[in-house]
């Protein structure tokens, strides 16, 4: 199978792993290594098509953007982070109540 | 040989599957952060695999590295020893099935193991958990595959914007093509982006000052090591800031490796000096993205467009942004780490 | 005045204050309510510019679209930026009394600053963004902001729900990008307009638009994605709780519209009717759960829901009447919503709690706080002469031509169910009670804001000819034979 | 200055103004609210004087303000609007005065007096709307004007009767406004025109005009508290007094019935809207609640809410005037309107006055009464005999046209109808009057005020004399050049002239 | 093929079996410090020997020079982060293994 599509796939797969784990687990750390998996799986598949040049040098405007998204991805990656210490600071628990309070 | 790579390729994709679900699986959070680690390490060989050096290089430094450290920092603050005190409220006990054990012993992990077997259920009832799993994994599959579907449908030759590229690259100022994309075609992106991560630290600050961890002092090892590293970081990060206008490299991943380097100093238990925590660290976090404005102003001011290089000017200018944004990135990306505000001189 | 680049003023300045904010934390109250003036201002120039000229595009770098990317600012672009002008300056007054005196301490208030700017930048870059990709960036950026606002209330609710939107605006904000991936890799743009020329329909375009369409609507939270939403917004602080409300979930909502009238133009009627039936659902939903809450911002929260069904109701309309009237009621509901939370803090504020069954004796005592509540929940209502109003009989006028008078009753229905909760809360103004309580002095800049912004949310109603000739500047809804 | 298009819109600042500065005045600034509030209904009365002698010089005042692309808010006075201006303005001097005097010392006047200005600011507007969108607009503010004056006592029960209130007359402006987007979507105008604007319509929207007919009558009946709407009437009772006396006898029932005179004749036009049918009905819900509310009143002991029983039956004497689609009836119906507000203000003054200097509030407590309030019985007794039709007073006019009229066209089931209500009238009111002339009083009164020599407070006594005199004279001068009877016969022959 | 290449194949499958073992060790050894040790040692080794694999190979001595770089890198990482491991393993109490 061509590359490009190859990796696409395994992008696409990444994406909806990681969207089973956000949904199924609870602690938020898993909740927050699930995003970035899923992020990964988008980025993957920005990338892999960007193959799709004939043999030339990929397409480098999605390589730029997924340069970004990743910078981006490392930001919010922190700031949960720090919100999920907050978190547990608050609440003993690192995973969020069922219901939201009512 | 396009059929071993074919192998590799498929050998490669099957490995991140099957990391990213050990990780995220993974009952024993520790093994679960090593496990995306080396999930990114990975991640990192796609890139090269697919002709995306620059990303390999960001991938790596960023997502794997510092990511994996700011993971693993935060779960040794969400250990037992630490949460304690920091909380206003009087918290209750974790319970047993959170309780998230460091353990790099392979006996401990099984108790670990035994402890979290299950990943805690978002459903109480088992019998609704399993069936609401069941619908769940279903309706993903189906997600997957309709997704999969869509993507091979696309056309297998798109040459997308790089022709564009291609030709507007003389006029860019630099030669390799993803920095011209990130600093000059699309640098209003990059602008907004590292206002993103400049965000993203006044939202840890503004959590409040946790408390530190008093670490175990480093040792004479790791004092050491840092000292040998840290002016070598240094310089790659130069190297590699300088080197992105024409090769793979650039702001972000010199930026990253600077952080790297800030993230062993801070592991060696070096703390910024209260006079320079307050004003003269804030200049430099705010540094990138101030000298980004400040050119789009003045650009603006001489009669162009916002971000509109003059095309003799464009290498120099591309240049000093990136100096200027590769020091706030790496300052905030260990600033992150620290994972809270310094704490800063009298003068609060 | 003409060749002033104000689009580019207009995000760049709120982005300098916010720096400059953080850089002086001790003085951050001034330079935020000085670039609150500034940008308003802008703002108003840039409507001179589009006024006087047209729609506007801006190619930023001079590289122009598909390579570069362009800003845009028709009529639609600029409501939402006067919208978020306005409430924003209403938001930065009132902050700065919340901030500075309320329990919260001087240091939250030097936190508030540069993130709110922050938000405020992500929001005009918002509006004025042609590119799919920037609009991601935007969106991450009004995300992280819109969470760190929140977590400025502390607290265990507070901490918790700021995490919950996190995650979910995380989530919508991936979901959104692998749509971009699609189109992009479809026809080789990320430019609205260029899309729209190029853009057919095929399974990846399917894939993108229901990949785009879900993420967006978890930010816009929808009736059934509103779970997040109203511990979110109850447990904000007050502007903030406002500023989400008004603004934020509006943002992700504008970011659809755009796509389903350019990008989209083919999704078909079924696709169409399901949004109008979520968003009946919202209103019905969110106005039988804000009829329930015992809790004055998790009610104003609920109607929140409520609200943004309303605005659904226009994709099946589907006519240029319709439209206008969707957008109306986000202009009204905006004001409207910004007066509710503000008087909501002002009642917390002075009485420490926002319990519905103990208002009266806090709500007396507070008599402008009480008028703003009242006057904002006419429009909510869409009693005339009311923005409410307005955005109502532009709804129902187009439901009974369109023949599909059922999306009139749930207008109607929802108008009851409005009118129900802002009386039983208004009704507490009016009981006897005679016992004191324990409260402190709100300061005047908050209640008089909120009193204000509540005014705001009346008048609108008197505007419309010439805010709905100004939206049709570069005509967003395309030029089919009015409605 | 151009007057035309100023002058509505001081008439209605003439209230507005003064109820916005007031709800800023501290409650204890009694004289200059008072003051403001005097001025203003004075003011209101100039202007209104000023108005009515353009009117009859052919004057035009019309204000128009864009509301949305294609359709306005309109103010204009034609001669219907004046009859109803001119009846609120100076209902509103003498309710003021009053009330001044009624809730002297109570707490939160500045707020009442805020709302109060705002309430008669709606009625004046829901008289001056020149389309069915202005007309919406003031009846909806006039609902939300008039509920803080429902619940001002703060009660339990008056919260509660404040709630129903609510209930019946936001689903009616709910009604209201859904039958007005529907007609504007058929007809692409909203402007009262005489003889209606609808006739000219393709016959396929008939049923569709039927529908909205209906949803627009429902929407006025509310307000106008026709059977089966009007259960939130007897409830709002608790009011104070004041309150009672204007939202039953101008502003609240009367804006109702005002209403659906202009939906029949400057909507649909008479002849329209009896082509299409739905005037019988519309007689025979008015007649039905004439006989119903006189029924009931008949059984309440306590004062205000048999009156408030009464007023049902009354103000569905205008409904019947105007459905019973004859140029005669059409002018007993318009003629009531005035007089039934002049006379039920009385009785409310009256009945106020008790409660306030002697504490009765119920019929069985009136014993007497006459001979320690003479002049208070003597405006209640005036009143009385008019809403009984006796001859020369103001109710004998209007039932007289009614009878007339109803002949004249052939529905003599009217007639009945009239003489069972005037019946009942006498059975409930009569044995007021003979409890209170002719029975011996009671050793003392439930909670006597003394107010020195006289038997009440001046601002309290003179209110329902003025009234009473009104009624009086209403019927003594109804044929009288620019009388009233004059006047109604020149809107009506608007609407009937060939 | 020139010699050149046949000494940089044989440097090079050297090299991969070095890996090999260590990870081999890293699966079966019983306890931390063992894991360790055959880690730190086999991955040394093996690296060393595949960037000389990969020298023989390289276009200029400037690459070499970055090879040989790369690879004292990581010998000075590698040696100090294994016994930071096993000395934060002896802190938290773990017992070496013994048979």
């Amino acid at each position: 199978m061509n590359p490009a599509f190859l990796y696409a796939l395994v992008g696409v797969g990444l994406f909806t792993l990681g969207l089973y784990a956000l949904i199924v687990h609870a602690h938020l750390l898993r909740k927050i290594l699930a995003i970035n998996v899923m992020a990964s799986g988008v980025f993957l598949v920005l990338v892999a098509l960007a193959t799709r040049t004939q043999g030339a040098a990929p397409d480098p405007v999605p390589h730029a953007m997924v340069i970004t998204g990743i910078v981006v991805a490392v930001s919010a990656t922190a700031l949960a982070l720090a919100l999920m210490l907050r978190v547990r600071a608050e609440t003993g628990r690192a995973e969020l109540a069922e219901e939201p309070l009512e | 040989m396009t059929l071993l790579q074919s192998v590799f390729d498929a050998l490669l994709g099957f490995a991140l599957l099957w990391l990213a679900w050990q990780a995220l699986a993974s009952p024993d959070l520790f093994k679960g952060i090593v496990l995306f680690i080396a999930f990114g390490l990975l991640m990192a060989l796609a890139w090269v695999r697919l002709d995306a050096p620059d990303i390999a290089l960001a991938e790596a430094a960023i997502g794997a590295g510092l990511t994996g450290a700011l993971l693993l920092a935060a779960l040794a603050r969400l250990d037992k020893s630490s949460w304690r005190g920091f909380g206003r409220t009087p918290v209750r006990p974790p319970e047993g099935n959170n309780r998230d054990v460091i353990h790099p012993s392979k006996r401990d992990t099984k108790s670990a193991h035994e402890k979290t077997r299950k990943p805690k259920p978002i459903t109480e009832n088992g019998k609704g958990q399993a069936a609401f799993c069941g619908l769940l994994v279903v309706s993903l599959s189906a997600l997957a595959a309709g997704l999969g579907y869509a993507v091979l449908t696309l056309p297998s030759q798109a040459p997308g914007l790089s022709d564009s590229v291609a030709a507007s690259l003389e006029a860019s100022g630099v030669s390799n093509p993803v920095t011209a994309v990130l600093l000059n075609f699309r640098g209003y992106d990059t602008l907004l982006e590292l206002g993103v991560l400049l965000l993203a630290l006044f939202g840890v600050w503004s959590f409040g000052v946790v408390p530190e961890r008093r670490e175990s002092s480093p040792g004479p090892v790791l004092d050491r090591l840092s000292r040998l590293l840290i002016p070598w970081l240094i310089l790659v990060a130069g190297y590699l800031l300088w080197v992105g206008a024409h090769a793979p490299g650039g702001a972000f991943q010199a930026g990253s490796v600077l952080a790297a380097a800030g993230v062993l100093w801070l592991l060696t238990g070096w703390r910024l000096d209260t006079r320079f925590s307050g004003w003269p660290l804030r200049i430099i976090l705010v540094a990138g993205l101030g000298v980004f404005v400040v050119v789009a102003v003045v650009l603006i001011l001489m009669g162009g467009r916002l971000l509109e290089y003059p095309p003799s000017f464009a290498a120099a200018l591309i240049l000093l942004i990136e100096a200027a944004a590769t020091l706030s990135i790496g300052i905030t990306l260990a600033a992150l780490f620290l994972g809270s505000r310094p704490e800063t001189g009298p003068q609060r | 005045m003409s060749d002033i680049h104000w689009p580019v003023i207009v995000i760049l300045l709120p982005l300098a204050g916010g720096v400059a904010c953080f850089l002086w934390p001790r003085r951050s109250v001034l330079l935020g309510l000085l670039t609150a003036l500034g940008v308003v201002a802008c703002v108003a120039g840039l409507g001179g510019q589009v006024v006087e000229q047209g729609a506007q595009r801006y190619a930023v770098g001079g590289w122009g679209a598909p390579l570069g990317i362009d800003l845009y600012a028709d009529g639609l672009s600029l409501l939402m930026l006067t919208v978020t002008a306005v409430v924003g300056l209403g938001i930065s007054v009132y902050s700065s009394g919340y901030f500075e005196r309320a329990r919260y301490g001087q240091d939250r208030a030097r936190h508030f600053w540069p993130v709110w700017l922050f938000l405020w930048t992500a929001l005009n870059a918002l509006f004025l963004s042609a590119d799919i990709f920037n609009l991601y960036v935007t969106l991450e950026l009004l995300g992280l902001a819109a969470v760190a606002l929140v977590a400025l209330a502390g607290g265990a609710d507070a901490v918790s729900g700021a995490m919950r939107y996190l995650l979910v605006s995380l989530l919508g904000s991936l979901f959104y990008l692998l749509g971009v991936a699609l189109l992009y890799h479809s026809f080789g743009s990320v430019d609205i307009a260029i899309l729209a020329q190029r853009v057919e329909p095929s399974p990846a375009v399917w894939a993108a638009m229901g990949l785009m369409i879900v993420g967006l609507l978890l930010k816009t939270a929808l009736f059934p994605l509103h779970f997040w939403l109203p511990s979110v917004h109850a447990s904000a602080p007050a502007p903030v709780s406002a500023l989400l409300s008004a603004l934020v979930v509006k943002a992700s909502f504008y970011i659809l519209l755009r796509l389903w009238l350019e990008v989209f133009p083919f999704a078909n009627a079924a696709l169409a009717q399901l949004l109008g039936l979520l968003g009946a659902a919202a209103v019905f939903w969110g106005g039988f759960q804000a009829l329930r809450q015992t809790r004055l911002k998790m009610l104003i929260a609920y109607s929140t829901v409520a609200q943004l069904g309303y605005l659904f109701l226009a994709f099946p309309l589907a006519s240029i009447t319709g439209w206008t009237g969707a957008l109306y009621m986000l202009l009204s509901h905006a004001a409207a919503k910004t007066a509710m939370f503000m008087a909501a803090g002002n009642i917390l504020y002075f009485g420490g709690h926002d319990r519905i069954a103990d208002l009266d004796r806090v709500v007396q005592r507070l008599p402008l706080t009480i008028t703003a509540f009242a006057l904002a929940g006419i429009s909510i209502m869409g009693l005339p002469p009311s923005g409410g109003f307005i955005a109502k009989w532009l709804l129902l006028e187009t439901a009974i031509r369109s023949a599909q008078w059922w999306w009139g009753g749930v207008l109607i229905l929802g108008g009851l169910l409005s009118a129900a909760w802002v009386f039983k809360v208004v009704g507490y103004a009016f009981t006897r009670s005679e016992v004191p309580h324990e409260a402190r002095a709100v300061p005047a800049t908050m209640e008089w804001t909120a009193l204000l912004m509540a005014v705001l949310a009346i008048l609108l109603g008197l505007f419309a000819p010439w805010l709905l000739a100004l939206l049709e500047i570069g005509s967003p809804f395309g030029r089919e034979n009015a409605g | 200055m151009n007057w035309g298009a100023t002058l509505p819109l001081l008439v209605l600042a003439s209230s507005l103004l003064p109820g916005l500065v007031i709800f800023f005045l501290p409650e204890e600034r009694v004289a200059t609210r008072t003051t403001l509030n005097l001025a203003g209904a004075v003011l209101k009365l100039v202007l209104v004087g000023v108005m009515i002698w353009g009117v009859f010089h052919g004057s035009h005042y019309e204000t128009r303000l864009p509301l949305l692309p294609g359709l306005d808010l309109l103010l204009r006075a034609d001669s219907l609007s004046m009859l109803f201006v001119v009846l609120s303005s100076i209902l509103w001097l003498v309710t003021t005065v009053y009330a001044v005097g009624y809730l002297e010392g109570s707490p939160n006047r500045s707020r009442f007096f805020g709302f109060f200005s705002l309430c008669v600011t709606a009625t004046v507007g829901v008289a001056l709307a020149g389309n069915l969108v202005t007309f919406l607009l003031f009846y909806e503010l006039l609902t939300l004007a008039t509920y803080p004056l429902i619940v001002h006592r703060g009660t339990d029960e008056a919260r509660r009767a404040g709630r129903t209130y609510l209930i019946y007359t936001v689903a009616g402006g709910t009604l209201l406004l859904l039958g007005t987007v529907w007609l504007y979507t058929l007809t692409g105008t909203l402007d009262f025109t005489a003889r209606g604007f609808l006739s000219g319509l393709d016959e396929a929207h008939h049923a569709a005009l039927i529908i909205i007919f209906v949803l627009l009558i429902a929407g006025l009946g509310v307000k106008a508290a026709l059977i089966p709407l009007h259960g939130w009437l007897p409830q709002a009772m608790v009011a104070p007094a004041p309150v009672s006396a204007l939202l039953h006898a101008v502003a609240v029932v009367k804006a109702g019935a005002f209403g659906i005179v202009r939906v029949v004749y400057d909507v649909y036009g008479v002849q329209f809207s009896a082509s299409l049918g739905v005037t019988l009905p519309l007689a025979i819900v008015a007649a039905a609640t004439i006989i119903y509310g006189s029924m009931r009143a008949l059984f309440q002991d306590d004062l205000k809410r048999r009156l408030a029983f009464s007023t049902v039956s009354q103000v569905a004497y205008i409904v019947l005037g105007i459905a019973i689609a004859g140029p005669v009836a059409a002018v007993g119906g318009l003629v009531h309107l005035v007089h039934q507000g002049v006379m039920k203000i009385t009785l409310f003054f009256c009945a106020g006055n008790l409660a306030e200097t002697l504490g009765i509030h119920k019929v069985s407590e009136m014993n007497g009464v006459g001979r320690r309030m003479p002049w208070t019985m003597v405006a209640f007794t005036v009143a009385v005999f008019g809403m009984m039709g006796a001859p020369p007073l103001a109710g004998f006019i209007s039932k007289w046209h009614l009878g007339l009229g109803a002949l004249d066209v052939g529905q003599g089931w009217v007639i009945f109808i009239l003489a069972g209500s005037s019946l009942l009238n006498a059975a409930y009111f009569l044995p007021i009057l003979y409890a209170a002339w002719f029975k011996p009083p009671p050793d003392s009164w439930p909670a006597e005020r003394s107010f020195g020599r006289r038997e009440t407070a001046w601002a309290l006594l003179a209110p329902p004399l003025v009234t009473a005199f009104l009624t009086l004279a209403l019927g003594l001068l109804a044929s009288a050049p620019f009388g009233l009877l004059q006047w109604a016969r020149f809107i009506t022959q608007l609407e009937y002239a060939p | 093929m020139m010699p050149a290449d046949y000494l940089s194949v044989v440097l090079l499958i050297a090299g991969g079996i070095f890996f090999l073992a260590g990870t081999l060790g890293l699966l079966r050894f019983p306890d931390v410090y063992t894991r360790l040790h055959a880690l730190t040692k086999a991955d040394n080794v093996g690296l060393g020997l595949i960037v000389a694999g990969l020298a023989l190979h390289a276009e200029s001595w400037t690459v070499v020079g970055k090879l040989l770089l790369i690879w004292l890198l990581v010998l000075l990482a590698g040696a100090s982060v294994a016994h930071l491991v096993a000395a934060a393993a002896r802190q938290r109490g773990i017992k070496a293994w013994k048979r």
